[in-house]
């Protein structure tokens, strides 16, 4: 799987990732992984199953690299997401950034995940001790300004 | 015409399928389609404003027309990360 | 080499030191790689050799988990120096910092790169192009108030 | 008494050592060290306003005693990362 952007049933890797977008005039690369808590909200996860709408996920990561890149030039990136069942201490997503000077590989990361949880159509089912539930966190619309700049201004704090 | 309806996370379960083929009259657009199935799905009405849509997997807006064979998805607010 | 402070001559692996920082309770991962880039400065580098005072060294690094750990107290963080010759896009720094959410986890990663620039003693010559030189950063002092408060703001800013 | 110095990067490089064995007398302190070897090797005076020091892999102050057997070290401005 050596696309950039991927959404996919199988493990996750970081470091994978990390040589997909590192080049020769890269002093930094900032990778970020998702993990599965053992706890939300006061209850007790024991696993998540996260449920994609495939192709329009794949295109929303491709936006948001194209998006990174657009910000900071000379930033690679690359995000794959998982889906299915995943067991406490599993990675959800993985994100890594590279580029010339580490401020901009952080800032871009960060971007990346905040951008993630605003536009990509992936769905969280909460399975915990006594029950379940759908986890519903924000109304995708990459277009709407005051989200991008909500994530700009937290990647760029 | 026809075309296919994409349900995911709890409106799939609240609807009973991923997938749908529903008659749809020409001239339609996404939003009939939705109002089209919130009669056959009650419970579907409360997630009107938080529902994001797409047709052919990119991104639209409830105005946008549909047309014979196009893939309409509703989706619930997102949950990724 | 699985102490979660080193300063080695072998390759570095950030996968290793995010696995020995998760824990279940931990939702996100943060790591850092510093790279070897093809230029400083306008100089055409061509590798680069770190030297380290190796035992006051993984002491600073103790020092600087330690730090971090009173600042974000559900971090786990684990910190690697290579030190020796190293080519151009090889790795000479790796931090992996692991917390219950996010911010913590970007900050307390960022955090350690900065104050490893500050306090730890190791030093980089740079073999570029038609000559070499030493380079000097920042005059070592732990105690420094203003550079800790400096990374403090670049790391929660 | 003896004490060992230990010279890093540039000022291992004047110094020709990276190691180098001190008489010093007693009541010497880190600085005290320092400035004998500034009369040895000229090039180091310019490093005292950019120094760090210390006895024994610890940080420690110029003003620091240092006593027979300690491993004194001189430093650079660092530049690891």
């Amino acid at each position: 799987m050596n696309a950039r952007t991927a959404v996919t049933e199988s493990v996750l890797d970081a470091a994978l990732l990390a040589g997909l977008v590192e080049g020769p005039g890269h002093g930094a690369v900032v990778t970020f992984l998702g993990l599965v808590r053992d706890h939300n909200q006061g209850r007790r996860v024991t696993h998540l199953v996260y449920e994609a709408y495939e192709p329009l996920a794949v295109k929303a990561l491709d936006r948001i690299v194209r998006e990174a890149g657009e910000r900071w030039p000379s930033v690679g990136m690359a995000i794959h997401h998982r889906t299915g069942r995943l067991a406490i201490g599993q990675a959800s997503v993985a994100i890594a950034a590279a580029s010339a000077h580490r401020a901009d590989a952080f800032a871009a990361c960060r971007y990346a995940i905040e951008r993630i949880k605003q536009i990509v159509p992936i769905w969280k089912h909460e399975f915990f001790e006594g029950g379940d539930t759908w986890i519903e966190g924000a109304t995708a619309d990459p277009d709407d300004p005051e989200a991008l700049e909500r994530a700009v201004r937290i990647a760029c704090a | 015409m026809r075309v296919t309806v994409r349900l995911f996370a709890r409106l799939r379960e609240l609807g009973g399928a991923s997938e749908l083929v529903r008659n749809v009259p020409d001239g339609a657009t996404v939003s009939s389609v939705w109002q089209s199935l919130v009669q056959d799905f009650p419970a579907f009405a409360d997630y009107r404003p938080s529902l994001s849509c797409a047709v052919n997997a990119e991104y639209a807006k409830f105005t946008a027309p549909v047309s014979d064979g196009d893939e309409v998805a509703f989706m619930p607010p997102v949950s990724g990360g």
